[in-house]
């Protein structure tokens, strides 16, 4: 097995989430799409630590699981609370910052 | 400027004469004749006929003139003797120290295209006074006539490549202009753009040739010979001397012989020709079977040294062109057999020839080839004339076999006799004139070691006499049919005529129904017939060594010459010959070896003795042919006019039996369904679907595909990427003002998504930078 | 370089006469259109007169050296001098301006085009002329550049008040296009007016200073040119004006675009570019020849897509220009020779091509090929000299066009010393290759819109029938010197290559012979 | 190693189909299942690189936890499920120029580094322990940080997402 087959994946996946995050309007869509990403991020630290023979890839990945887990909790919690507001939970219509 | 001729003086003991130093004036005066034709052509009393005709006689007397003179020059001459070329030539034009020629390059070869091409020129245009009567456009007709006849006779006698080509582009344009003379009628005009793009693209061989030889021939011509490297003596001789470089000769020989593959109606580029015949009978006749379209075999043999050099002729195994002439032989044969069409006929027929010179080239056989030039000239435009004449007189402007003639032999009993003795001639029956040239090619063909190409020439030759045995059949036996029993039916014949809109002043006479030509129309008849029954005898090998005219006449003897150059500048290339003794009697190295002393001008060639026994085979072959395809042609066609008693007279002449007579219909399936059908017909029904559909196709393809090409890039890079850039940095300045705003919409995914791309761009610029 | 400077008043008075008559137009009340008119004919006769006179006495055995020479003080500050004279490489084109310009007056004097005001435009089409004669003639790179210019503005205002439809977008376009290339061109006459020492602008002493530029440097400077130049040509991929201006011109400035606007770019090269920047140049070449033939081939593709005979014309003018350059690209002085051949006969040929479209517009009313044919049936005379030309254009050898075109590829297969040959040679069989578009693009339109049957029948409906009279007496005057020169080149090249000759050897000699 | 190589290949195709539709489908259930299918999909990557423990982890965490918490949330926000058309803004186009150059970007970074470098062959699967010994060995600090994190994310949500 090539190291690069697995980082072909991660970064083939990575532009699908990017690609996703950009064009999605929905945010739970967008959620999704940062998921993907995330996990693209995993696939190469597990293949680095599998190259290095080290485990602190491993540690990193369990961290990314937790932070993510922890993102999606409060991202949803922040849809939940726009839709209450707003009606809606389309990104673009969040646009009070506009400059 | 230096156009003006110095005399030259060639103090070679070979006599000379006027004619052949005044050689030049033979395309001379038909393009004179053309200007005035253009100018004043439509205030004279024949619509600026005559003139054309009258120009063309001149260069016939002046070519025949030039052909007495040259045979005494060779008369002159002891038999191993080189007999120098009659060159002059004058500066045309200069350009970055180079010197362009213009001038005459007159010997065997030449002298005998110049009087074949002002021969049938003549006679043709004569047959037109007739045949175009009345035409809307008959002084333009004769004015591109003798056009071509002038750019047609500057290349035969071309001393150099640039005229050559310019001969051979003028000829291009003639026939785009002939082909097209009706060109009310799309088809026609289609046809004309065929003929002259398919032909054109064949051209790129020819310039491509031309540079190459020119770079690479000019520093040895110039040092040896004091002429530039597009004289034709000039290119003979270096291809000849060992000088050249293999790669680059052989390449220029196959780019040179594309064009020829172009201009020749050779496989692959032969689908122009057929099509060509939209044109004027005469113009068939003329330009499409018996001069234009032999420039190409013309220039093989002109060039015939790079040729030999450059694809390795007499080598082992076959060359290119033995190959071309091969499979054209047969394809185009075979497609001869499925068409209706009378000049559709003679038109493959006349690229099955043009094969058989290629062969003959090919093989070594360079005699025979160019003496079925001269021979193929005559019956082949015999032909044509005959089908024009059955068209104008008889059949109502139609050139369809099968629905519009048949049962024309007394009404025409001129027509019908020319056209049976060309035919014979063409099937190459001893002893008409067809027989002792095509007879020769195979010959030799097969004496040089081809023999796989000498059975193709004899399946050719079997398939010759077949397919001319059914048009005969169908034209002048049988019942007739259509237009020429009488019955015109306007509005359905109308499509294939080939000239119904020009021809309305003679619908008058039509109402007599069919008849003899007039005399205009049968004198060229006739006489073409006879030099069918008769130029064979020019070289008739069968009766021995002293019949032998054209070998001593025309084929360049390859004595290695050694020269002195005198360089007086232009025009005045004195040249002595001094062959040494010994080599006047040893065998000659030319061709095989680089010469020592001299310069060579033309590769030793063997000659096939002749054989009766395998003259008597190919007659078989031949008459084989002709029987098959008779009682074929009778079973066949017959069945459309079932009346019993013509029937049986028919077949009593032919001496069949009653019992074929009883089961005609029977056989007539068996034959038709069961034999031609099966074998005959999906043969050349293939090798025809593989001309309309596949030969045709790609070309069709190439076109419409580099239209669609061509569109895209013009929609899609020409209009948006070039055009659009441009148009697209205006407006960027423009909307550069305002494009910092929109950046600030507080959406997110914009946010998101210039971040992104930032960090794209970045990145990308980070690993290129890195790597 | 040797100069002559007897009757050195000549080429001034040549170039400046048609000011004169700018002004006795001024003068002229608006009202009166006959005598502007003729005023304006009798000018450009006039102006032609002096240049006939000045070919007359034009010295043909020194054609390699300057004449008429006249070197007065003009901007001291900047070091540029009134510097003009004339060579063998010149002259052809000096009278060929000259020509056109007559031809294209006698030609507007039935056709002005709307909407009219044929004052302003006589005024512009004579100044025109002192801009490309000025152009030809200079000798001082300053004063090329002001005459340069000065070619731009009234071509901007034929386009953009005579044109078409479209006219104001095609002008800015072609204003905007060719400013741009002067910009780039004049840091370029700059840098070398610095780094030769500041001495001077005169072009023969750039010639003989230039060469002691830095190598990398003359690259740079070359490159500013290029552009320049090459926009004007135009050059693959500059060229995308071309066809919008031509479509959008009046006749009259498509004649006078094709014939001899497009050969201020490629005298430009052989005057300026190639002597003064030898090294810079050989550098250059093979993109040069690449660009030309991709140029060839992209024109012909583009003729072969189009629906509209001006732009089809036009897109061909794309692949001439680029036999032009890639015998200009060869180094050698065969294939600049042919290149300058190829452009006098280009100026001839497609300048005749023009006038036909023009006619056939005013005809027709339009120039929709799908909408043409049978031309030859309605006006036979018309629709032979379009054959003509047609021929002529694809390079027919016995006309004109085909004494630009062969010899550029024939030159392409042996290139200048230090050029690659196998590259040189790809490019001769690709620009071989073009001669069949050609051949291809041109009959094709030829057929379509001359042979058939017509197919206005809705025009002939609404407009009386006798619109579509044949070539008209004004025409018959304008159009047969045209063609007269097509054939006579075409027969005597020489006529030419004599002249050209000993020049463009002079200016080679840069390059070692 | 051929199987191996094999099965890597089937999941990664599946991986990547199923990702595509996530960002493309028009269906947010959909996506959300969609996106299980990648979530497994690399839970079996992790497995082929000799990473037990995470695998399980991400089955438990992502699988378990977080996609219930996205079918929740798209419920919640959302009562229609089913094919909807405005899930995309209008910039979806400039997705694909980007996503585009990053991949070129980033295949040009690891040809050039990577090459056909190989993965070690006979690499021994990591243990539960050997990662347990990590975490509370010498990255037991961004343990606690993350253990206050997650505190801190579930309060937060509460806080958010209560309805007063």
């Amino acid at each position: 097995m090539f190291v690069n087959q697995f980082l072909f994946l991660g970064a083939i996946l990575f532009c699908i989430g990017v690609y996703g995050v950009v064009a999605r309007k929905n945010a739970v869509l967008m959620l999704m799409s940062i998921e993907i990403i995330l996990n693209s991020v995993n696939i190469n630290l597990l293949t680095f630590a599998l190259r290095n023979g080290s485990t602190d890839g491993h540690v990193f990945a369990l961290y990314i699981i937790a932070v993510a887990a922890a993102e999606v909790g409060v991202g949803l919690g922040l849809v939940l609370l726009v839709y209450r507001n707003k009606k809606t939970i389309s990104i673009d219509d969040l646009s009070e910052m506009r400059g | 400027m230096s156009l003006l001729a110095s005399e030259s003086e060639i103090l070679a003991p070979l006599a000379s004469g006027w004619f052949l130093e005044h050689a030049w004036l033979i395309p001379v005066i038909p393009a004179i004749a053309f200007a005035l034709i253009i100018l004043i052509g439509k205030r004279l009393p024949m619509k600026g006929s005559e003139l054309g005709v009258l120009s063309m006689i001149s260069s016939l007397v002046l070519a025949a003139g030039a052909g007495y003179q040259w045979i005494q020059r060779t008369n002159s001459a002891t038999e191993d003797q080189f007999v120098e070329p009659v060159i002059k030539s004058w500066s045309w034009w200069r350009s970055g120290g180079f010197d362009f020629g213009i001038g005459q390059h007159i010997d065997g070869l030449s002298i005998l295209v110049l009087i074949v091409v002002a021969f049938i020129s003549t006679l043709v245009q004569i047959y037109s006074l007739e045949y175009l009567r009345g035409d809307r456009r008959y002084t333009h007709f004769f004015a591109a006539l003798t056009l071509f006849s002038g750019g047609m006779l500057a290349m035969v006698l071309a001393d150099n490549m640039m005229l050559f080509l310019l001969g051979w582009e003028i000829m291009g344009l003639c026939s785009f202009m002939l082909i097209g003379h009706w060109w009310e009628e799309d088809a026609n005009s289609r046809a004309a753009l065929k003929a002259f793009f398919t032909v054109r693209t064949g051209d790129v061989g020819l310039l491509v040739g031309i540079s190459m030889l020119y770079f690479s021939a000019n520093d040895w011509t110039q040092e040896h010979l004091g002429v530039s490297g597009f004289s034709i003596r000039g290119i003979s001789a270096w291809a000849l001397s060992g000088a050249p470089n293999s790669t680059v000769i052989t390449i220029a020989a196959v780019a040179l012989f594309i064009a020829c593959i172009g201009k020749s109606g050779q496989f692959p580029l032969h689908t122009w020709l057929p099509d060509a015949m939209a044109g004027p009978t005469p113009v068939s006749s003329l330009l499409h079977s018996s001069t234009m379209v032999v420039a190409g075999v013309y220039l093989v043999a002109r060039l015939y040294p790079v040729f030999f050099v450059g694809l390795n002729i007499l080598g082992s195994g076959g060359n290119l062109i033995v190959i071309i002439g091969g499979i054209t032989i047969v394809i185009s044969a075979a497609l001869a057999f499925v068409q209706n069409d009378i000049k559709r006929v003679l038109a493959y027929s006349t690229v099955s020839q043009l094969g058989y010179m290629m062969l003959g080239l090919g093989a070594g056989a360079w005699l025979p080839a160019v003496f079925h030039i001269f021979t193929h000239a005559f019956f082949k435009a015999c032909l044509f004339l005959g089908a024009g004449s059955i068209s104008h007189s008889a059949s109502h402007h139609s050139f369809d076999m099968k629905r519009d003639m048949g049962g024309l032999r007394k009404v025409m009993p001129i027509t019908f006799t020319t056209w049976i003795i060309s035919t014979l001639a063409l099937c190459g029956v001893f002893p008409f004139s067809g027989f002792f040239s095509k007879d020769e090619i195979i010959d030799n063909v097969g004496h040089n070691g081809y023999n796989l190409f000498m059975i193709i020439g004899l399946i050719g030759a079997f398939m010759t006499a077949a397919y001319m045995t059914r048009a005969t059949y169908l034209t002048f036996f049988g019942e007739p049919r259509g237009a020429s029993a009488g019955h015109a039916d306007h509005g359905d014949t109308h499509n294939s005529h080939d000239a119904d809109a020009s021809h309305d002043a003679h619908d008058v006479e039509q109402s007599h129904g069919p008849h003899e030509s007039g005399l205009l129309i049968t004198i060229p008849l006739i006489i073409l017939s006879v030099l069918a029954l008769s130029s064979g005898f020019l070289n008739a090998t069968p009766f021995g060594e002293s019949w032998e005219r054209m070998k001593l006449w025309v084929e360049p003897r390859s004595v290695e010459v050694v020269e002195e150059t005198h360089l007086g500048g232009p025009g005045e290339s004195l040249i002595i010959n001094l062959p040494s003794a010994e080599e006047v009697h040893s065998k000659s190295v030319c061709g095989s070896a680089q010469p020592e002393t001299g310069i060579c001008y033309a590769p030793q060639l063997n000659h096939a003795p002749f054989k009766w026994l395998k003259a008597m085979m190919s007659m078989a072959i031949v008459f084989l042919g002709i029987a098959i395809s008779w009682i074929l042609s009778t079973l066949l066609f017959t069945k459309r006019a079932p009346r019993l008693v013509g029937l049986t007279q028919r077949v009593k002449i032919l001496g069949f039996g009653h019992k074929l007579l009883v089961n005609k219909y029977y056989l007539d399936v068996l034959y038709e369904k069961v034999i031609v059908r099966s074998i005959a017909y999906p043969v050349a029904r293939a090798a025809y679907w593989f001309n309309q559909n596949i030969l045709d196709g790609i070309l069709h393809a190439i076109a419409n595909s580099t239209r669609k090409i061509s569109g895209w890039v013009y929609k899609n890079v020409d209009q948006l990427v070039v055009d659009g850039t441009v148009n697209n940095s205006a407006t960027l300045t423009k909307s550069l003002g305002t494009a910092a705003q929109p950046t600030q919409s507080g959406k997110v995914s914009q946010y998101a998504a210039l971040l992104f791309s930032a960090a794209a761009v970045a990145a990308l610029v980070l690993v290129i930078i890195n790597t | 370089m040797n100069m002559l400077q007897e009757n050195n008043w000549l080429l001034s008075v040549g170039t400046f006469l048609p000011m004169v008559g700018v002004v006795l137009m001024m003068l002229m009340p608006k009202a009166k259109d006959q005598s502007v008119k003729l005023v304006a004919l009798v000018t450009s006769i006039a102006t032609l007169a002096v240049g006939i006179y000045t070919a007359f006495k034009f010295d043909f055995d020194q054609a390699e050296k300057m004449q008429f020479v006249a070197n007065e003080k003009w901007i001291s500050v900047i070091k540029s001098s009134y510097l003009i004279g004339i060579d063998g490489i010149s002259l052809p084109l000096y009278l060929l301006s000259m020509v056109i310009t007559l031809l294209v007056v006698i030609y507007s004097l039935d056709h002005v085009p709307s909407p009219g005001k044929p004052k302003a435009f006589f005024s512009l089409l004579l100044v025109l002329q002192t801009g490309m004669a000025g152009t030809f003639i200079a000798q001082d790179l300053i004063l090329f550049f002001v005459f340069f210019e000065l070619v731009l503005l009234p071509m901007f205002f034929m386009i953009g008040v005579w044109g078409g439809e479209q006219r104001q977008y095609a002008s800015i376009k072609f204003f905007l296009y060719t400013m741009f290339g002067s910009a780039l061109m004049l840091v370029a006459f700059l840098a070398l007016f610095f780094k030769t020492g500041a001495e001077s602008f005169s072009i023969p002493y750039l010639i003989e200073n230039g060469g002691s530029i830095g190598k990398n440097l003359q690259v740079w400077i070359f490159a500013g040119m290029f552009v320049g130049f090459a926009v004007k040509v135009p050059m693959f991929p500059f060229h995308t004006w071309l066809p919008d201006a031509h479509t959008q011109a009046p006749t009259q400035g498509s004649v006078i675009l094709a014939a001899v606007l497009l050969k201020l770019g490629t005298y430009g090269f052989v005057r300026i570019a190639l002597p003064i920047l030898p090294s810079a140049a050989r550098q250059w070449a093979p993109y040069i020849g690449g660009l030309a033939v991709i140029g060839i081939i992209y024109g012909a593709l583009g003729c072969l897509a189009q629906t509209d005979m001006k732009r089809l014309i036009a897109f061909s003018s794309v692949a001439h220009m680029g036999f032009v350059m890639l015998g200009i690209s060869t180094l050698t002085s065969f294939g600049i020779n042919a290149a300058m051949f190829g452009m006098v006969a280009h100026g001839l040929i497609t300048g005749m091509l023009f006038f036909v479209a023009g006619s056939v517009k005013e005809r027709y009313h339009t120039l929709e090929i799908s909408k043409l044919g049978g031309m030859l049936t309605q006006m036979p005379h018309l629709g032979w000299i379009f054959g003509f030309c047609t021929m002529a254009s694809l390079g027919l050898p016995g006309l004109a066009g085909f004494w630009g075109e062969f010899p550029a590829i024939l030159s392409a297969y042996n290139p200048g010393a230090g050029l690659n040959e196998t590259v040189f040679r790809v490019f001769m069989v690709i620009a071989a290759l073009g001669t069949v578009l050609a051949a291809a693009y041109l009959l094709w339109l030829y057929q379509r819109i001359a042979f058939g049957t017509p197919k206005n029948s809705e025009h002939d409906s609404h407009s009386t029938h006798d619109e579509l009279h044949d070539v008209t007496t004004y025409e018959w005057l304008a159009w047969t010197p045209l063609l007269v020169g097509i054939l006579v080149l075409g027969i005597v090249p020489n006529l030419l290559f004599s002249v050209f000759d000993p020049a463009v050897q002079v200016t080679l000699s840069a390059f070692g012979g | 190693m051929i199987a191996q190589n094999i099965g890597f290949l089937i999941i990664a195709i599946v991986m990547i189909v199923a990702a595509l539709r996530v960002v493309t489908t028009n269906n947010v259930v959909h996506a959300a299942l969609w996106l299980v299918v990648v979530l497994a999909g690399a839970a079996a990557q992790y497995i082929l690189l000799a990473a037990e423990f995470v695998a399980v982890t991400q089955v438990l965490v992502y699988i378990g936890a977080v996609m219930v918490l996205f079918l929740f949330g798209t419920m919640l926000t959302r009562a229609r499920i089913g094919a909807e058309s405005d899930l995309n803004n209008s910039y979806k186009k400039l997705g694909i120029p980007v996503g585009l150059v990053m991949l070129v970007a980033m295949g040009l970074a690891l040809t050039d580094s990577f090459g056909d470098e190989k993965l070690p062959e006979s690499a021994k699967v990591v243990s539960t322990q050997e990662v347990s010994d990590q975490i509370f060995g010498p990255y037991l600090l961004p343990f606690w940080a993350l253990s206050f994190v997650l505190l801190a994310a579930v309060v937060g949500a509460i806080v958010l997402a209560r309805k007063d």
